[in-house]
């Protein structure tokens, strides 16, 4: 395994999460490394959306613990940030603008300058290829989830954190972000992911359970 | 003593109606606020106190069990 | 594929290395300025809105109480104002509504770069497209309201930089009210008792300028209460959203 | 310092010690109150300009200051919320608003009555009038604010954020009401607030002063109490507390 492997980790102590005064999960433990894909799992309500909001760095009311490579992530925000690329329950593409022109916003927001060129190869790669210049409002739900998913490849980042990225995608689409998200945890990735679809098990899947007996970490 | 008698406080010098409803407009306001607060406290300990009596009853184990049965069946005894 | 997975470990081995700081704030405030100007531009009807707006209420004032134009001249300067305060007002419920519905604001608060900047960007375009037409446009409602000579550039001057004011001031409320559904109208009332100190100044400076008394103190202190604004307001903005997105 | 912010942390802790000091403040604001009321009305010599009217004074002032000091506690309580998540800063926050809401009305109409003797009529765009109209409708958008939220939280922090923005702006916007008064100022006095008044007229009104004050903190503790038990009523102590009063 290469050396950066060990840069890349976050991990959480006691995380426990109240909303309205009603307890999501407590006494949450998390240890996540480069080279996993850890999928979260519970019944509907047992927060796991706001558990990756949390380990996104949205939310900022939790109990516990959050640590990023060893180091607080009050400290550690920027740095984190900028190894993150989080994917939620809606795409983030804008209707009006086209799919290079919503990819050319969030490379700009990461703070790269660029060219077209990796944009256009992102999009092939989610196939597709043909539509960069048709205004995002008039491609399919599927497609449109596809041009997020073009940022996956767009702008390299270790830690992904995805709520429910196969949603409205066909099957050959699920087939290939499966892939995907194998080959990014190989090479020293890491994948945080929601999903009701049933994931291939490889040695890198990892599963934590949310639910009302409380939360319960495998291996 | 600013006036003669009681009848001229009460006119307060011709400005009887502004003085008096300013006053009166006060006094009734602060004292709906503190009827207002009262009746919400005694309301609010009525139904803690309702639902402690209902959680005896239902069992003598008042830990997780009363936690239990106020969140299922809080609608059911509530009527 | 290969190309992307080595970048993947180059990054986890230098997490500092991805975007440049400093360089890197400007870069995403600038796409963010021409992102959100595309956008509006693509919907021209969003940018027209207000500016109809304003004409149909100066429209209705010399309608509902009386074409003379010596009345009209003591109270345009007024009405203009409050006229183009409301224009604007319209347009700032739009403001991250958009990006909240599409899940581009989740994406903006993650974004490396302080959010402050980031809202300061779109606050920046919704007063170009709204705040700065609106001023562009007074001048000429001034005509049809008798407005005195010599007070149409203190109109222009004091309308474009209240609106600056009026548009920092307005999209804290816009951030607090965009994940609530019916937030319009709350909206309204939120962000109207804020905006009195900048009619109250704006509108003086107008009056001052056709009395003749000199209108330069009015604009320094609409320029001061846009500086202050400019200090407070993209933090409360930052805030509110960061609230919102959490609702 | 340290210890106390903790302990403010707990509700239980506020609870208990809120129950020792409530009597108190309901004690001093009845007294006050009352000593000032029958002094502002009977024994307060009369304006020589106003003569009898003057004796609203005696209520508008004091809801006033009121209306204006609740409003500062209240963006004080969200900034504490905010800073250190002290629950029950948000709690007294919350049970504020409305009180505030009603001192200001108290002071609008107070005002608005005082109006007519005075000026001859009910509304006058005085200063201090609009600056407490625009002061209302801050408290209602608040309260608003608050109310429109599905999640506790979120409308906490909501109505926090507003709060410490319109306590930065109440400042601005009385200074530029007065100067926007002064500009357009017809040709009266304004009502309150002269200069020389006697002893015997102001000592009343600093006693009426201080009585609102003792009643804002009596009803708050109140109140606060009451939200504690609503937003805790799941908490063991709550229910132990609800058990041993039957």
């Amino acid at each position: 395994m290469p050396e950066s492997v060990l840069t890349l980790r976050l991990q959480a102590r006691g995380l426990a999460c109240e909303r309205d005064d009603r307890w999501l999960f407590e006494e949450l433990d998390l240890d996540i490394r480069g080279g996993e894909i850890v999928r979260v799992e519970g019944p509907n309500g047992s927060g796991k959306t706001t558990l990756l909001k949390i380990l996104s760095g949205q939310l900022t009311d939790y109990h516990g613990e959050l640590f990023w490579n060893e180091r607080p992530m009050r400290q550690a925000r920027q740095a984190f940030l900028e190894n993150l690329l989080y994917l939620g329950h809606a795409p983030g593409v804008k209707a009006a603008l086209t799919p290079l022109e919503n990819l050319a916003w969030y490379q700009a927001l990461a703070g790269e300058v660029s060219h077209e060129a990796p944009r256009l190869a992102a999009l092939e790669s989610v196939g597709l290829a043909g539509f960069e210049d048709v205004p995002a409002g008039q491609l399919s739900a599927g497609q449109q989830r596809r041009v997020a998913l073009a940022r996956l490849e767009l702008t390299p980042r270790p830690l992904w954190v995805l709520d429910e990225p196969f949603t409205a995608i066909d099957r050959e689409g699920v087939a290939a972000l499966e892939e995907r998200l194998v080959i990014h945890a190989r090479s020293g990735g890491c994948v945080l992911v929601t999903t009701h679809h049933e994931l291939k098990a490889s040695q890198e899947l990892r599963r934590v359970r949310l639910g009302s007996g409380g939360p319960d970490v495998k291996g | 003593m600013a006036f003669d008698s009681f009848n001229e406080f009460i006119a307060m010098g011709g400005h009887a109606p502004y003085v008096w409803a300013a006053w009166a407009a006060t006094a009734a306001l602060l004292v709906a606020i503190v009827l207002h607060a009262r009746a919400e406290r005694r309301q609010l300990l009525r139904h803690l106190r309702r639902r402690a009596r209902r959680e005896q009853r239902l069992g003598a184990d008042q830990g997780e069990a009363a936690r239990v049965s106020h969140q299922s069946g809080g609608n059911r005894h509530d009527t | 594929m290969s190309k992307a997975d080595s970048s993947v470990q180059r990054d986890a081995a230098h997490p500092a290395a991805v975007g440049e700081p400093g360089g890197g704030l400007a870069v995403a405030v600038w796409a963010t300025l021409k992102r959100d100007l595309t956008l509006m531009l693509r919907r021209r009807g969003e940018v027209l809105n207000p500016l109809v707006f304003f004409a149909l209420v100066i429209t209705l004032f010399p309608i509902g109480i009386s074409p003379d134009p010596e009345l009209l001249a003591t109270i345009a300067p007024g009405l203009l104002w409050v006229a183009a305060l409301l224009a604007a007002l319209l347009s700032l419920d739009s403001l991250f509504r958009g990006d909240y519905d599409d899940g581009s604001l989740e994406q903006l608060l993650l974004a490396p770069q302080p959010l402050a900047m980031l809202g300061l960007a779109k606050v920046a375009v919704h007063w170009l497209l709204t705040g700065l037409p609106l001023a562009l446009m007074a001048p000429v409602l001034g005509i049809m309201l008798a407005l005195p000579a010599g007070s149409y550039l203190i109109l222009a001057i004091s309308l474009a930089l209240g609106s600056a004011s009026l548009s920092l001031i307005g999209a804290i409320g816009a951030a607090l009210t965009v994940g609530l559904s019916r937030g319009g109208v709350l909206l309204s009332l939120l962000v109207l008792p804020l905006y009195i100190p900048v009619l109250i100044f704006g509108a003086g400076a107008v009056q001052a300028a056709i009395l003749g008394d000199g209108a330069a103190a009015h604009l320094a202190i609409l320029g001061a209460l846009l500086a202050l604004a400019l200090m407070l307001a993209p933090w409360a903005i930052a805030a509110s959203l960061r609230i919102s997105i959490n609702g | 310092m340290w210890a106390f912010i903790n302990k403010l942390r707990s509700p239980k802790w506020f609870y208990a010690i809120s129950e020792r000091l409530l009597p108190w403040f309901w004690v001093a604001a009845a007294a006050l109150i009352l000593v000032g009321s029958v002094w502002g009305l009977a024994f307060a010599p009369a304006d020589y300009q106003q003569g009898n009217s003057f004796r609203i004074i005696y209520v508008h002032v004091p809801a006033a200051f009121l209306a204006q000091s609740i409003f500062v506690s209240m963006a004080v309580c969200g900034l504490v919320y905010m800073v250190w998540k002290i629950k029950v800063a948000d709690m007294v926050a919350a049970m504020v608003a409305p009180l505030g809401a009603a001192m200001t009305f108290i002071s609008l109409f107070s005002g608005a009555v005082w109006g007519v003797p005075t000026w001859g009529t009910w509304w006058m765009w005085d200063a201090r009038l609009t600056s407490m109209l625009i002061l209302f409708f801050l408290y209602l958008g608040v309260i608003a604010l608050r109310g429109a939220f599905a999640s506790r939280d979120s409308a906490s922090r909501a109505a926090s954020v507003l709060a410490m923005v319109g306590v930065i702006n109440i400042p601005i916007i009385k200074y530029s009401v007065d100067w926007w008064y002064t500009l357009h100022q017809p040709a009266t006095f304004t009502v309150t607030g002269r200069v020389g008044m006697p002893m015997e007229m102001w000592a009343p009104l600093l006693i009426m002063v201080l009585g609102f004050y003792s009643f804002f903190i009596a009803v708050t503790l109140m109140r606060t109490r009451s939200e504690i038990l609503r937003r805790e009523s799941n908490k063991r102590w709550v229910r132990e507390l609800a058990g041993e009063r039957h």
